[in-house]
């Protein structure tokens, strides 16, 4: 007694077919993914998507293609593909909605940004610029509701799930009430990093990666793996706190003269890891580096900054072109300070070759943050000790990352103690929650991920252009099927940019359409949708499929 | 060419000895060889060059964020020299390939050399240790088996060594894993080194013991393929040999078994077992691919795959030539070796 | 005048009777020894599998299967599911099944392109010596220049994830052991007086090429073309396991790899794991038992000793 | 009592198609400082009976029945590891390919170290002497010693070979065609060699051979080989003048001779029969011409026609006639088989 | 010597490149290795001239030059009076080929193992185009006929390894005379056969040969078997003829001191009749890089200062044969012509 659950059901098709049929056929659409084998979450999505879509009379073809293909086509093919899978990494930068909100939809980012699928609405280009310039926070809240309002019922995206990030650690080894969860990022984050507090002989953390740590560089983040690096050797102005937001942290107080005024107090006493101290001059210059060209990356986190001012050895003043909400996440919290004795030097003499500061690699990378660099080894491991004269010294004696690209023996090692802290597990989750309460020693915690996952739908071809057909669709996913049967229960269905995790953003109700296949067959109905005798979906009549080459 | 001796031409028994101009001829072998050599690696630097910039896929795609500018767009072309005309980047590459500059790796920004020799003496470590455990066993065993030819222990000898042969590598290494690491707990699971070990030198690296913990299982995983080629090879050309009548004489002549079995059938099997193995290390440094995935060890092939998923051609480029230069060379080292081990080969045009 | 084996004989003269010929002689040889035999059961077996997967296979092996409309993921055993199912929900039993297809075909095609161009290339190289031999020889140099899985691998990420193009990346590769072999084979065959015989009785390069030396060193084509089947599957199973494989065919290569990326291995299904290492090792392993048959007939000596 | 006595020698091959009777029930004896002639057909059984004498057959192989006794002992009853230390050391075999009966990767010298280091338990250097001694009694120049087995001619490899037979002074030595496939001018001073060393050293000699001159050159006395069996046995001279089995006087019939240009040649139709499946009688009788009822009916034995001469024929009592019948081409003309 | 020769050839040679180790000094060096050296000689048509000499002397190069399976280095080669030497254009090879053959040394090796004997012979039919189907099938009987294999059809369909050693030279003589040659090379014909069945194949090949008036090369080291087959009687030593006449004045009085080593080793079937010596020392030189003068000079027992000096001209002897000696006597003031040197 089983049952596919791609099966058309061909009693609903109606018997009779427009006489127009032929010219009014939807072309078979495709759906590009990665391989199963390098993201088997992402594939089989595209294919219970592709099996709604079947019901609904739809055919649609699965194109699976390496990331690197499947981006280029996104993203410099922009009007060459119809669907695609695609996703939004969590980056403790992102806990702000800025980024989400203004880049991925405003329409000026549609020719070369953010905005690939063709998203185009003035209206809410207007919301989105508004809630950019918008400080207050009860305000820019509003702004960001009706924001997610309008992606929701406009469709934009084909949401999927919030993926629960899975981690897991040894109780063991550390205390469990030194470990601490951060909204929608887990509790793998810096703060627990410096809080973990070892309760026996072990005092250092070892933690798993699956991929390699490609650079340690203060001016460039390329891999995910090495931002968990740079943000304990170096140090910035802000950190994302917890809860989300923007705390104070090389910076002793980070003022708001007005809108476009701030005014920012280091710590005293903060010294780099080769014992200099850290000055107002080193800001200034982690600040305007990215200016001189020779760090492209973080170049647009700066570009807003009119001007810095030096008042004293441990205070500075930034003047804003215009007033920028995120300013803090985005650019306070985001750039690392680095120390201009070293790079200086280096800046100026890369200012004559063809490289930039990204493909330098310093020997010893000298940072001010709370741990220090001691020891890399490409594609094993990276080893950080604590700096106990840091104004917030970590418990544990080493931080080490190593690089453990089998999920099946990253599963092993936590559970035979090689590695105390499972940082990333691609895996299943209901696997290793089984492994976790079978152990006496592991801890799981989960979180829902401030990222999603989606599939994109190009809006400037047929039929992605109707909001009608996009709704139909929408509704048609079963997303909460989704969640439990591909990622066992270990994901939250989505509906807007905006995770669960942060509740003072995400708009809690959003008019994002659902009832399954006989709604969409509904709305598609109403929108002048009509099946052909084999149960084929046609346009609305007098509607042709035009592809503009 | 080299020819095995088999050539009944050449029946150079003279009395005299007039080798004036060998010398001459001999070097101009070595040279035409050597110059042989350099038009395949030519070669296949030309097509690996034209495969990676024809590939789909913007090389930058994935490094270039999309808030960048079409300036800062460029400015990172321009880096890597993807603004010029495929011509000239041709041109670039092959100048820079003959100065052994192999051009900065897109990903890891650092010169492809530089992350080559980063993770190179793994898979050389590894390599050479499952190369010295499946040619010991692999030599060993096909002597046995050959020598224990038509019975029940030949038999089962190699249905043994056929399944070994025929099994895929990930999947033993899988079982290994699952055995040894996680169940047995003998061994660890994965990487080249213990947690946080800094080693002095690569010799201490070497030889300590967490260091061969960790290559233990690896290298049995890929001896036990390796192992297969060895011990058939070894066994057919003992059975060859055997039938040979210096064999049969050297019976007759009362000498113990085991020493011709040794002295006799072994000894002159091994030539080519040898040179299949100068053959096979060449292959090997290609890197096992697999193998390092499945016990993550830090290596070439580990390497060259990520490389060539993220559309790194740069480092791919490189491995692949490298990979590509230690074979051509490893088939050339065969040739000599065997000429040397074989005083019946001649070699040179032969009519 | 008796006419039978006469008209017999005439008819079949040409490349192709010899072919045939040989054909019957590999039938009659199987017959005798018991490893090829074992092999040729074997890959018997699994072509009749692939030939009647539909009808073996209880489902497709793509279909997640609901029961009761839950989905029935990672099932173990059960008259239901013989092999139990994948995470997803697929029947294991019914992947398996399948998996004989992409297996077969692989392993024949790649191992058709690997005797052919090989056997061409040897033949070419061996008979004409000189130029001929020279060029053909550095290409074959060139071949064995490069590392042959990076080779795949990079070809495979160039081309597309398919089987068909690893199939491609064999027979623009592989071949070059079997010229090798073939051409050294060729260079004692023509020494052989029965060629110069045939050149004394006037016959054309290509025809002493192909009609008297060419049936000499078939049986080595077919042991290389048998080994080439095994490596094609090997090959394909570790492609697919690196996320290079063609996700929509459901060969036991992929089958690993989904086992592999599931976790089989941690949750101990291995009902899952298995059996597809086991179904490859069987047709790999078919390939170098007919192999090893073969041995015995290119060194006839050994029989009797 | 001879050096080498054998009895009734029986040696069988296990093949495919069932027991192949190679030797059957061979019988001869070798005197000490006589040379013995083994003439016969390819395939005869020559090299099997000088194999199963020293115990080197192939694997599948097996003494079947009878006994070879040399100096009294029992060889096929002796342990292994006893006939090792007889094997060289007494007696010593060359084989029939003694072209490739050197091993091709080592110099020619280290064949002889091995065994006169060895068994001979000599030094490197007495050793290295004794090789350069052998070496000049056999004509070769010392200065080979050191060159590979490939770098040998024929018949230097075929000397060579008997250099090494003769390192440990064996009392008997059996040479498997040592002259086959070697020219003319060779072959002749390969022989010189051999009679030399018959000569000065008093060394016994058992020589296999298809060549009739070669026997008549050689040795003292001949064996003739006919499907595993000795059909006729005696001095030299009687066997190949005075020929008392009819296959014999075909052999005779069928060598050139130089001298004698006028004469034609005469083949001896048909093949020998197989082994694995014997005739019941005579097995010559299938190409005898003189061949009558009793001969397929009965196996003739091996009987004593004179001094030191045997013969196995039924027909021996008419043997004057045969023999002058034998010497006309019409006798020979193929006989329906 | 009215009649027109059949085969003429002139001042004919074949030189080889040799090979050597790459590491090991070779005890012979790289150099040129003259395998064939300036031979000459004629047959009329019909009439046999045997080869004979040491192994290594260069007797089956020169067969295969006979046969144009080498070209030779130097000197030319005339088949029915005209040169042939380098030729090269499809049909006329074509027809060459058809009327001269080879008969071989190893039946064993000499026919295709997976080729039935039926096929074997059916193969030059198929390459000259020789008749319908049913007149292949005839011709091919006949042929087995001719060479006493009866009856035929049982041979047809065998394989070669299921057939003796004499019955498959006889097989190879079918194969060659079935196209109809005119001239018939015989390198060692039987010297793979046991004697027993030598006879049967030499008998077969006289009446055969003499019966189509073949005109034939005979190939041989074995003296005894030349004198048996052939008229005419060359000696070749190291790549040179040494000495050419008919077969009783070479061999019944021999004037070159090579032959007269060469006769004396052959030995006799009659145990009675006592061994020549053999005045001969040394071993074959290596034919790589020869040294000047005579050939034979090292291992001759008469060698002069001349004979290191000048390579001996050919030259007749009084008993008619022609020989290449400085030290033959009595001499001869009249240094022939190259013309007339060759029968
Ligand atoms: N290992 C073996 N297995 C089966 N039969 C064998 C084996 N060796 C030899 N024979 C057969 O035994 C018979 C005698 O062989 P043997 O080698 O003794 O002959 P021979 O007289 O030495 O011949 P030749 O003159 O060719 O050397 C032959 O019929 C041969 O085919
Ligand atoms: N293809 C070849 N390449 C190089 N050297 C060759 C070749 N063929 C023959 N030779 C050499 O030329 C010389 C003459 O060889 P050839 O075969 O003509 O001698 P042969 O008189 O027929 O000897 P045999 O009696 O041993 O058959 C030999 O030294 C031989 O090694
Ligand atoms: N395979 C990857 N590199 N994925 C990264 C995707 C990042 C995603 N585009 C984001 O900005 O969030
Ligand atoms: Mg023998
Ligand atoms: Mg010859």
């Amino acid at each position: 007694t089983s049952e596919t659950q791609t099966q058309p059901k061909s009693t609903d098709t109606p018997k009779t077919e427009p006489a127009d049929a032929k010219s009014r056929e939807i072309r078979t659409l495709q759906i590009l993914s990665r391989p199963q084998a390098s993201a088997p979450d992402e594939y089989e999505r595209a294919n219970l998507i592709a099996g709604a879509m079947k019901e609904l009379g739809i055919n649609a073809e699965i194109k699976a293609m390496p990331y690197e293909q499947q981006s280029d086509i996104v993203w410099y093919k922009r009007d060459e593909w119809d669907m695609t899978g695609w996703q939004m990494a969590a980056r403790p930068e992102r806990l702000d909605p800025d980024e989400f909100v203004y880049n991925l939809f405003h329409s000026s980012t549609a020719k070369d940004g953010y905005n690939f699928i063709g998203y185009n609405n003035p209206e809410y280009d207007k919301i989105a610029e508004q809630q950019r310039i918008t400080v207050d926070r009860e305000e820019r809240k509003n702004l960001i509701f009706k924001a997610q309002e309008l992606i929701a019922s406009d469709v934009a995206y084909l949401f999927n799930v919030h993926p629960k990030l899975k981690y897991v650690y040894n109780h063991q080894v550390f205390d469990e009430n030194s470990i601490v969860e951060m909204a929608g990022m887990g509790i793998r984050n810096i703060w627990t990093y410096l809080n973990a507090a070892p309760t026996g002989q072990q005092k250092n953390m070892i933690l798993n990666s699956n991929d390699s740590v490609q650079a340690l560089n203060p001016f460039y983040i390329s891999g995910a793996f090495d931002s968990w690096v740079t943000e304990l050797i170096w140090d910035r102005l802000m950190r994302i706190d917890k809860d989300g937001l923007p705390k104070p942290w090389a910076a002793e107080s980070v003022t708001w003269k007005t809108d476009t005024q701030i005014e920012i107090k280091l710590r005293a006493n903060m010294k780099w890891h080769d014992g200099k101290p850290v000055t107002s001059e080193d800001v200034k210059f982690s600040y305007e580096a990215p200016l001189t060209g020779e760090v492209p990356m973080y170049k647009p986190f700066v570009e807003i900054i009119d001007k810095i001012d030096i008042k004293d050895p441990l205070t500075l003043e930034f003047t804003l072109k215009r007033p920028w909400a995120a300013f803090e996440t985005a650019s306070l919290s985001k750039l690392n300070l680095v120390p201009k004795h070293i790079w200086g030097p280096i800046i100026e003499d890369l200012k004559n070759k063809p490289e930039n500061a990204e493909s330098y690699q310093e020997k010893t990378p000298i940072g001010s943050g709370p741990f220090k660099y001691e020891n890399w080894k490409f594609k094993e491991e990276v080893v950080l000790s604590a700096n106990t004269e840091h104004f917030s010294p970590p418990k544990i004696e080493k931080w080490i990352m190593r690089e453990i690209p089998n999920t099946e023996a990253s599963l092993g090692m936590i559970e035979n103690g090689e590695i105390n802290f499972l940082a990333v597990f691609p895996g299943d989750g209901q696997l290793l929650q089984q492994k976790v309460e079978a152990s006496p020693n592991l801890t799981m915690v989960t979180t829902t991920d401030l990222g999603f996952q989606f599939f994109a739908m190009n809006h400037r071809r047929p039929p992605f252009n109707d909001v009608a057909f996009r709704r139909a669709l929408a509704a048609a996913v079963d997303r909460d099927m989704m969640a439990q049967v591909v990622y066992k229960g270990f994901a939250e269905p989505g509906d807007s940019v905006i995770s669960p995790a942060l509740s003072i953003w995400k708009n809690p109700s959003l008019p994002y359409p659902t009832g399954g296949v006989e709604e969409a067959k509904k709305i598609l109905q109403e929108a002048g949708y009509e099946w052909d005798a084999a149960g084929k979906l046609l346009y609305p009549a007098g509607k042709k499929e035009e592809l503009g080459k | 060419m080299l020819e095995a001796g088999s050539d009944q031409h050449s029946t150079p028994w003279n009395s005299s000895e007039k080798g004036a101009n060998a010398l001459g001829n001999r070097s101009k072998f070595i040279w035409s060889r050597l110059a042989q050599m350099v038009l395949t690696l030519w070669i296949i630097a030309t097509i690996l060059f034209f495969i990676f910039r024809l590939m789909p896929g913007n090389p930058l795609v994935a490094y270039i964020d999309p808030t960048f500018t079409k300036e800062q767009q460029d400015i990172l072309m321009a880096q890597f020299g993807l603004d010029k005309p495929l011509w000239m980047q041709y041109l670039i590459y092959l100048a820079n390939l003959v100065q052994g500059e192999l051009g900065d790796s897109f990903k890891f920004r650092a010169p492809v050399m530089e992350v080559i020799w980063g993770v190179l003496p793994n898979t050389l470590y590894l390599m050479l240790f499952s190369f010295v455990i499946a040619y010991l066993v692999g030599i060993l065993g096909g002597v046995l088996l050959a020598w224990k030819r038509k019975t029940k222990f030949e038999t089962i000898g190699i249905i043994a060594t056929l399944f070994t042969r025929s099994a895929p590598q990930m999947w033993v290494g899988m079982i290994v894993l699952v055995i040894f690491s996680f169940h047995l707990n003998w061994f660890p699971s994965g990487g080249a080194s213990a947690t946080g070990v800094v080693y002095a030198s690569e010799w201490e690296k070497l030889t300590s013991l967490s260091f061969l913990k960790h290559l233990f299982l690896p290298s049995l995983t890929a001896a036990i393929y390796l192992m297969g080629l060895p011990l058939l090879l070894m066994r057919s050309n003992m059975l060859d040999v055997m039938g040979e009548s210096y064999v049969e004489v050297a019976r007759m002549r009362g000498l113990s078994e085991r020493r011709i079995m040794l002295k006799y059938a072994a000894r002159n099997a091994a030539l080519p077992v040898v040179t299949a193995m100068a053959v096979g290390i060449g292959y090997a440094l290609g890197g096992n691919v697999v193998i390092e995935m499945v016990f993550s060890w830090p290596g070439l092939g580990r390497l060259l795959v990520n490389a060539v998923s993220a559309s790194d051609y740069a480092l791919a480029q490189g491995a692949f030539i490298l990979s590509a230069a230690v074979m051509v060379i490893m088939n050339f080292v065969a040739d000599i070796l065997y000429s040397f081990l074989d005083p019946r080969v001649t070699f040179g045009k032969g009519r | 005048m008796e006419q039978r084996p006469v008209q017999v004989a005439y008819r079949k003269a040409g490349f192709l009777a010899v072919l045939g010929k040989n054909l019957a002689g590999v039938y009659r040889f199987l017959k005798n020894d018991p490893f090829s035999m074992t092999g040729a059961v074997i890959y018997l077996f699994f072509i009749l599998i692939a030939l009647f997967a539909p009808l073996l296979a209880p489902y497709d092996p793509h279909e997640m299967i609901k029961h009761n409309g839950k989905l029935a993921f990672n099932q173990p055993p059960s008259a239901e599911h013989w092999l139990g199912t994948t995470n997803m929900g697929r029947d294991i039993f019914s992947q398996l099944v399948y998996g004989a297809k992409p297996a077969m075909m692989v392993g024949l095609t790649a191992a058709f392109f690997v005797v052919v161009v090989g056997t061409l290339v040897g033949l070419f190289a061996g008979y004409y010596k000189g130029r001929v031999d020279g060029v053909l020889m550095r290409v074959t140099d060139i071949a064995f220049g490069i590392p042959f899985e990076p080779f795949v691998i990079v070809l495979v990420a160039f081309l597309g994830p398919s089987v068909w193009n690893i199939v491609l990346a064999m027979g623009l590769l592989l071949w070059r052991d079997t010229a090798r072999v073939i051409r050294s084979q060729v260079l004692t065959v023509r020494e052989r007086s029965f060629v110069e015989a045939a050149k004394i009785s006037g016959a054309s390069d290509l025809r002493i090429l192909f009609v008297q030396v060419a049936p000499n060193i078939l049986p080595l084509s077919f042991l290389y073309g048998s080994l080439a089947m095994g490596w094609a599957i090997l090959t394909e199973a570790a492609v697919s396991f690196l996320g290079f494989g063609d996700p929509a065919m459901m060969s036991w290569g992929f089958m690993l790899n989904d086992a592999y990326a599931s976790q089989a291995l941690s949750r101990e299904a291995y009902w899952w794991i298995i059996p597809p290492g086991i179904f490859i090792m069987l047709t790999v392993m078919a390939g170098f038992y007919i192999g090893r048959g073969s041995e015995e007939i290119l060194y006839p000596r050994l029989k009797n000793q | 009592m001879s050096l080498l006595e054998v009895n009734d020698l029986k040696i069988y091959y296990k093949t495919s198609r069932g027991i192949s009777k190679a030797v059957d029930g061979v019988s001869f004896a070798v005197d000490q400082g006589r040379s013995l002639g083994l003439v016969g057909e390819s395939g005869c059984g020559k090299s099997t009976l000088v194999k199963g004498i020293i115990r080197v057959l192939a694997g599948n192989g097996v003494i079947a029945g009878g006994s070879v006794n040399f100096e009294g002992n029992d060889l096929t009853k002796m342990p292994e590891s006893h006939i090792r230390q007889v094997r060289w050391k007494d007696l010593s075999l060359i084989p029939q390919a003694a072209m490739d009966s050197l091993n091709p990767v080592y110099p020619v010298i280290d064949s002889f170290l091995e065994i006169l280091m060895l068994k001979g338990k000599l030094s490197r250097a007495d050793a290295t002497q004794r090789a350069q001694e052998l070496f000049t009694m056999v004509g070769l120049d010392t200065k080979r010693l050191r060159y590979y087995p490939h770098e040998f001619s024929g018949g230097m490899k075929q000397r060579a070979m008997i250099a090494l037979a003769l390192a440990l002074s064996p009392k008997l030595v059996i040479a498997d065609e040592p002259v086959t496939a070697l020219d003319v001018i060779v072959q002749n001073q390969v022989l010189r060699v051999l009679k030399n060393l018959k000569k000065e050293l008093g060394l016994t000699l058992v020589m296999i051979t298809h060549d009739i001159s070669v026997v008549a050159e050689t040795c003292d006395d001949v064996a003739v080989m006919y499907a595993g069996k000795i059909i006729e046995l005696g001095p030299v001279s009687r066997v190949l003048k005075h020929s008392m089995h009819p296959y014999t006087m075909g052999l005779a019939n069928a060598f050139p001779n130089l001298k004698k240009t006028e004469s034609t040649l005469i083949s001896i139709e048909g093949s020998p029969p197989d082994l694995v499946d014997p005739p019941k009688g005579c097995r010559f009788a299938a190409r005898c011409p003189f061949q009558i009822e009793a001969c397929a009916q009965e196996e003739p034995s091996l009987v004593s026609v004179g001094d030191r001469h045997f013969a196995a024929c039924h027909r021996l009592d008419e043997i004057a006639v045969l023999q002058e019948k034998a010497k006309e081409v019409d006798t020979w003309r193929k006989i329906p088989s | 010597m009215a009649e027109n020769p059949i085969i003429e050839v002139r001042g004919l040679s074949k030189h080889f490149e040799a090979r050597q180790h790459l590491f090991r000094k070779s005890s012979t060096g790289a150099g040129v290795l003259k395998a064939v050296d300036d031979v000459s000689f004629r047959i009329p048509k019909g009439h046999s001239l045997g080869i004979a000499g040491e192994s290594g002397c260069g007797k089956t190069t020169t067969a295969k030059m006979l046969l144009k399976l080498y070209e030779p280095t130097s000197g030319s080669f005339l088949f029915n009076g005209k040169d042939i030497t380098h030729l090269k254009a499809k049909e006329e090879l074509k027809q060459f080929r058809k009327q001269a053959q080879l008969m071989f040394q190893n039946p064993f090796e000499a026919l295709n193992p997976r080729f039935t004997i039926f096929r074997s012979l059916l193969e030059p039919l198929i390459v000259h185009d020789i008749g319908t189907k049913e007149e292949r099938a005839a011709l091919i009987k006949q042929a087995l006929e001719q060479v006493n294999l009866i009856p035929a059809e049982n041979f047809f369909e065998k394989y070669p390894h299921q057939m003796s050693g004499g019955q498959l030279q006889r097989v190879v003589l079918a194969r060659a005379l079935i196209v109809d040659p005119i001239f018939l090379v015989a390198d060692e014909p039987v010297s793979m056969l046991d004697v027993s069945v030598r006879a049967g194949v030499l008998n077969l090949m006289k009446t055969l040969t003499e019966r189509l008036q073949l005109t034939t090369v005979y190939i041989s080291h074995d003296l005894s078997l030349i004198s048996y087959m052939c008229e005419q009687t060359a000696i070749m030593y190291l790549g040179k003829v040494v000495e050419i006449g008919d077969t009783m004045s070479v061999l019944q009085k021999p004037k070159h001191p090579y032959t007269q080593a060469l006769l004396a080793a052959v030995p006799s079937p009659d145990p009675d009749e006592e061994p020549d010596e053999v005045l001969i020392k040394n071993h074959v030189p290596s034919p790589i890089n020869m040294p000047n003068g005579c050939h034979f000079q090292d291992r001759c027992p008469y060698t002069e200062a001349i004979c290191r000096e000048k390579t001996p001209e050919l030259r007749q002897a009084e008993t008619g044969q022609i020989v290449a000696c400085h030290m033959v006597t009595p001499f001869f003031d009249r240094k022939a012509e190259r013309e007339e040197h060759v029968i």
